[in-house]
This record gives C-alpha cells, structure tokens and sequence, in this order.
C-alpha cells in the first residue's frame, strides 16, 4: 500500500544533506511550513542553498534557518519586507549570497524545473540589471531574455488537506509557491493542516496530485509566524 | 523644495484620476502604496476585477478588524478580502495572467520615468541596499496599460521625470501615463505629451519642475 | 456590471473572421464544444488554422468543420482515430495541411502562448522527424529542441459549470486542453452545461479564473458526439 | 514465418513478466493495446498508480457495462474509472508529469526497437500514411524506464529488434528492457544483453529471429 504518511516533522526532514538546495513554499509567512522548516534547523544540515520568494521574518521559520548559520544562498525575488532584519545584517556582512529574481521568473524558473522544460525565454527584466550577462533574442519584433530552469533537492512545503498518496489542497493565498515546488524537487515534503482518506479530497479539486509528494506529515495546529514575531520569539526556543 | 503656495491635485484626487481613466470590467493590478487608494474612486457604474500577483483574482477590501486571516493577503502582505466570484491560483498561473497580457491595467509607484517610458521603482542601486525587486519587472513587461502615479518630484525637488533614468530599470519604455500631484502626461512614441495641468498649475512651472521636454497637445 | 454571458451558440461566435486561428477543446469527443462548432459551421467562417488534438470523428462537430472546407489547415498530435475518416480523406488529396506537433509539445505551446513564453525548450522530439529543421540545442548533456508558442484569435471550449465573470470548472477528462486554450485566445469562447451565480463555484477549485474567458453560452444538453457518429448523422442536418 | 513448434510465452505471459518487474508504487503510464495488459497482472502486495495522459492520474479499471462516462476516458479514448484518490488536471500539467520525470515506467508497444534502445512505434513513413504521434515521443522523452513489449517479429517474420531502425524514430536511446514472446532483452550501453528466453527458446534460435547482436550476462 502506498503511504507517504511520516509521523513527525523530524522523521519528515530525514535525509536533507550539507550542500542541499531546498525550495520553500510561503509568500511572507502565508503558506510557510515554519515547522517543517524548525525541523530541519533541529536536524542540522548546512550550507544550503535556499529558494524561496522572501527571507522570512523576525528570528523563527526560514529567519531562523538563515540565523542560524544553515544558507550558504537565497535565490528569492523580495529578500526584505518588514520585520525582515536577519538576511539584511549577514548580506551586507559579505555572509550570505542574493540570486534576486523577478517573481514571475522564479515562478517560471521553478514551473519549468518540475515539467522538464530546461529553459524558456521570458520578456522579463530586458534591459534591466537583471538581465546583465543572460543571453537574449528577438521573436515577433520583441527582445526577451533567456532562462534556465531551477530544480531543487528537497521542497518543503505548507498545505491544507493531505491524503497517504500525497494528494494535496491549499488554503487561498497560502497556495503561492507550493503547487510548484512540490514538482520541481526530487523529494517534496508536505506538513498538511489535516490528514484525510483517499477520495476525501474530490478528484476534480486536487491542486498538486501525489505524484509530486514523497512525504506529508500532519501538523493540525501550525505556528503562527506573525505572531511569534510579535512575541519577539526566537528559534530555538 | 516644493512651492507650498502651488496647489496640485492631493494624493486622493490623483487617485481619482486614474481610476476614471480604467475601463468598466478591466482586470487591474495595483502596486503597494498610493496606487492603492484607486480602489477607493472606482465610478459606481463600474466594476474592476483586481489581481494580486501572491494567488487571487477578485481581491476585495481589507477585512474587518478582528476578521484577518493571515492566509488572505495581497502583494503587500496585507489582509485582503475575495469578492463572490473570486479564483486562487498558484505562482505560475499568476503571472500567467500577468506575462500573458491578460491584465488590463497595472499603476504603479515611481522612483523615475524617463521621457522614452523607462520605469525605474526597485533600486536606488546604492551599493549597500538590499536588492529587492518583488513582481514589479514582470507587470511593467507583461500589463497591458502602465499607468505610474506618484508625486511630480521628489521631497527634496529632484526630478522623477527625467530625460534618463539614473537608477536601475524595471522595464524599457513601458510607462503609457504618469499621474502627478501636478500634471497627467501621456508617453507617446514622440515624447511627453501633457494631457492635463492640475489646479493653478501652467505648463511653464511644470516644465521647471520637469526633467525632459514636455510638449503640448 | 461583468457579464459575460452571451444567449445563444450562434451569438458567442459571431465576428470569428475567415482565416483566423482557432483552438477546439477536446480529446477526442471528451470536452469537444460541439454546438459551439456547429454554430461556426453555420457561421461561415473559412480559410482556418484549427488546434486540436484531434480531427474530429464521423461527420459532425470537428470532422463536419472540416468536411464542410473551411479549414486550410490542422495542428495536432494525432489526426486519425477511431470513425475519423474526413481528414484521413482530404489530407490524401492534398486538400488540407497538417502540423503534427507531440501531444505534450502541442500542449506546452498552447500554455506558453498564454504565458508570455515565446518559446521554449523540449527533450521530447529530438532526434526524430518531428525535429527536422528545428534548432537544437544542449543543456547539461541533454539535447533538446527549441518549441514556440502558439497563440490563436480565438478558443471554442467546453466546460461544466461557469459564471458571469467567465470562472469555469470542468468534467473528468473532459478537462484536457480547455483550461490552456483559454489563456491562449484572443477570444476565449466557452460552453457550459450550466452557468451559475459567482460564488456558486468555489474560489479554491476554480480551473479556469475568469480573466482568461471572454464569452459564455449555457448549452444544458449538449449532443454526444458518438451517439451522433453511431447514428450516422451530418452537420448541417 | 514463424515456427509454430517453439512455444515462446503467450501475450498474458509477457504482460505478467512486465507488472513483475514494476516496483510497489510505481507510477506507470501503459500504452494502447498489449502494454494495457500489465494492469492485470500487478501482484496482490503491490499497488500501481496508472497515469493517463489526457488527464487523470488513479485510472482505475474499465467501468461495468451501462456505467460508462464519454468524459472519463483513457488515452486510447475507452471508458474507465477513477480510484479514491485519484485526480484531473489539464494537459500541460499532464505533460508535466511526464516530461519532468515524474512518471517512473511506461509500457510501449514498437514497430521497431534499435540494438541502441532507438524506438520507432509511430509511423511507417509510407507517403500515404496519415501520420499521428500522440503522446509517444513526450512518454520516451521524460519517463524514466521505458519498457517495450512486443511479438518478437512481425507476422510477416520481420525483425523488430534490428540494428538500426529503418521505420521513423520516436525516441533515441529511450529504450530499457523489450518483453517479447520469445525473451526478456536488457538493452545496456554496451548492447542487447538477453535477460531471460522464454519456454523452450535457446539462444541461439533467439538470435536467428533478431535483427541485431545479441550478448549473454
């Protein structure tokens, strides 16, 4: 029987290596696994290499991973929004690396490593110091830029519902990156707000069918990011 | 500095304008900030469907205090509501919407227009800023109509309408119309085309307060 | 007010133009808009470049499209099938044009030309007959070909339930290629079995998001297209 | 022709080796017609996740006569059913599933399959022939084990396993293992490599009815 069920965030994150490139599902906290993601801050791998849309917030969830010493690099669109201060100290310490993305690039980037597709080309950022040394063309009278696909070792990644063939739904805006990352990474690991029996999720309502989902792991009553940063909490504890 | 006994449009009015120059069922786009308060002036014959790039078309107002769910915000981070009829999606079908020229109309804030419609708003390109550029890139190339609303010149005087842009780009010659405290001025393929004065403003004291040539309809 | 319901099949495709480019939902008769395309036969409209995946089967809906002369060419993955005869016919004559695409490059093209993507590159193809002519090129040892997008002036899609804001969900397999075709159109023409008031479809399971819909038509029963093909009919009647 | 005296396995047979060979939660993709055999044959402590390209993934088996649904179909248009847990999407996320890597065997048929693992099960290349691909080059382009299962010749006793294909290609280099009546043929980097003969089949009888060098583990 196929059963992609693991009993804790802990035993979810087994695996994860030094060097690791991990994607990270969450635009500011809405859709972060911030226990998934405390998890692997407990488990320890390092120099990794993170894409995720922001850096996370005051000093818990993937503020705390940076922190703590664990990413060599973020390659993320919006690297400061508030309450944001840890990757801003390090990057102007020289301690940590920026690929800076436009958004919808790092959306398309990540689409395209989960469907195969090694590179596109985008209209994005012409002409604009993000496109410096990027290869460009002309199709149809426009100039577009050239980019390649991003893939991941591991994602991790925050949802509503789960089933044991890791078939999974979102909850409104907290959808973002997941759906994206869970196709894009050799093991996509899931912690889900609910775990239900196959078929509970409507076959017609499925957001990222299991085939993309090596693990879920079921934690009911998730963190709340803002409000730890507002309790000026930090991990670990 | 600013003359303080020129009027201009407020902050509000500037608003106003935008807003009666979007089409009735337009898919809108606003940026965070003053873009904005356009929400507050659509024409009640109107209805515009508002996109926000983090996963949701339909976006209604902010939610009653106490009703915020942090899993129902827009771009800016806020909480948001979806109007009945409302869709979430994920990042890539987002700017689908948005690379594919779907939406109608995004108005944006300005560090500088250039008088060509180069748009720079991510990055004084100041050697120890944080780099951030967000969606901004990916709305100035795909939205169909640019619109850029923000105030004439800086708080110290400088230029934001200029001749070049000094700052680095967000997109080449994207910029349709800028909405000022002081002037509407069009960007045509022959340069900048003033479309209307704001209130005691002459085209003579906007062309001071312009850093490229302003030319009459 | 949005209201993008129009009254009839006929209205929804007035002012499709002789020689436009049209997308036609469907895998086989699954998701195939077969009232829409019999108003379009009854239109007039000629000299069309057709996207599809298939032919069309027996002689009505596709297949009377193309046996009524109005199509100039075909793009697809596989024209002949079960009771496809009208094409197979035409296409031996010399009558009609044929672009035979892979079922996943055809689909990848339709999705960038929604998308904004010009082009892209594909490892399906290479090496084959259906990469002839194309440029080629290596990514991390793996060749691939360079695909472009297709866009068209207008979709005929079908779908199970829509709105007056153009939200639309689908039926089963009946999804195939519709949620693309409406981003790729112009014009996005869609028949549902049933419309019904925005908010009626769930926000979460929303398939195709209003904005990349521009017409709606309520056809509550429409034709099955084997049963027509078993019973020998022709369109026009 | 073919002899009738040697006996070979039957189509059941090799389509039984085939779901032996599937690991417990593969993710398989089975071609129309032979492949589709595989699905009857899959050991009672294993479970197989069958992927239809037009759209579901969970397709369970063919629907009880008067239950059938011209909506809920397979690639080769038939009636099936969807299991609890299964799911519908479009076709760029089908293709998405299958040219990322994410589909670990597909079972093809071939019209020929090359000593190097080259497929052509796609068209003759008559000039009359109305070609037609469908899914296939995208299948042996991003699965990540392509078994081929077919008679070992043709009606006519053609070679199928041939040193270089002669029909048009659907894939280079895609081909892992080739299940015929005769044999199980491993195709490696070094060649064709005879994993297994089927009842009464020697060697050298095997290589008399293939086209190309075979090897011995």
């Amino acid at each position: 029987m196929i059963n992609k069920i693991y009993r804790s965030a802990a035993e979810a994150v087994e695996g994860i290596f030094d060097g690791a490139t991990i994607m990270i599902s969450g635009f500011g906290e809405a859709g972060s696994p911030i226990e998934l993601i405390h998890a692997l801050i407990d488990q320890g791998a390092k120099d990794l290499t993170i894409v995720s849309n922001n850096t996370g917030s005051g000093h818990v969830g993937l503020a705390a991973l940076i922190e703590n010493k664990r990413v060599r690099k973020m390659i993320c669109s919006f690297p400061r929004t508030a309450n944001s201060t840890v990757f801003p100290e390090l990057y102007r310490k020289g301690e940590i690396e920026l690929e800076l993305v436009p958004q919808g690039t790092l959306a398309e980037r990540i689409r395209s490593g989960g469907a195969g597709i090694p590179a596109f080309y985008t209209p994005t950022s012409y002409g604009t110091p993000l496109a410096e040394g990027k290869e460009t063309r002309e199709f149809n009278g426009t100039m577009y830029v050239m980019e390649h696909a991003i893939r991941a070792d591991f994602s991790l990644v925050k949802c509503k519902s789960a089933d044991r063939y890791g078939n999974l739904i979102y909850n409104k805006t907290a959808r973002n990156f997941g759906p994206i990352m869970c196709t894009a990474a050799e093991t996509a690991i899931v912690q889900a707000k609910e775990i239900v029996e196959p078929g509970e999720i409507d076959p017609e309502i499925v957001v990222t069918p299991g085939i993309f989902v090596k693990r879920v792991v079921e934690i009911s009553n998730p963190l709340e990011e803002s409000q730890l940063v507002k309790e000026g909490r930090s991990y670990p504890w | 500095m600013v003359d303080k006994s020129i009027k201009g449009w407020s902050r509000n009015e500037m608003a106003q304008k935008v807003a009666l120059d979007i089409q009735d069922g337009a898919y809108v786009n606003l940026g965070i900030g003053m873009p904005e308060l356009v929400a507050d002036f659509v024409p009640e014959d109107r209805e515009f469907i508002y996109h926000t790039e983090n996963g949701l078309l339909g976006m209604g107002p902010a939610p009653k205090e106490g009703e915020e769910d942090p899993e129902l915000i827009n771009a800016g981070k806020k909480p948001v509501t979806a109007i009945a009829g409302a869709s979430f999606f994920h990042h890539a079908d987002s700017f689908t919407m948005i690379r594919g020229k779907h939406i109608d109309v995004c108005v944006l804030g300005a560090m500088q227009v250039a008088e060509n419609g180069d748009l720079a708003n991510w990055s004084t390109g100041e050697p120890h800023a944080i780099p951030a550029v967000g969606g901004a890139m990916d709305l100035v190339a795909g939205v169909k109509t640019i619109y850029v609303i923000t105030q004439h010149t800086t708080k110290e005087g400088e230029f934001k309408i200029v001749k070049e842009c000094t700052y680095p780009l967000t997109g080449q010659k994207v910029v349709d119309r800028i909405y000022t405290d002081l002037a509407v001025i069009d960007v045509k393929e022959e340069g900048l085309f003033v479309k209307e004065l704001g209130p005691g403003i002459t085209f003579e004291y906007l062309q001071e307060k312009t850093g490229a040539k302003l030319n009459q309809y």
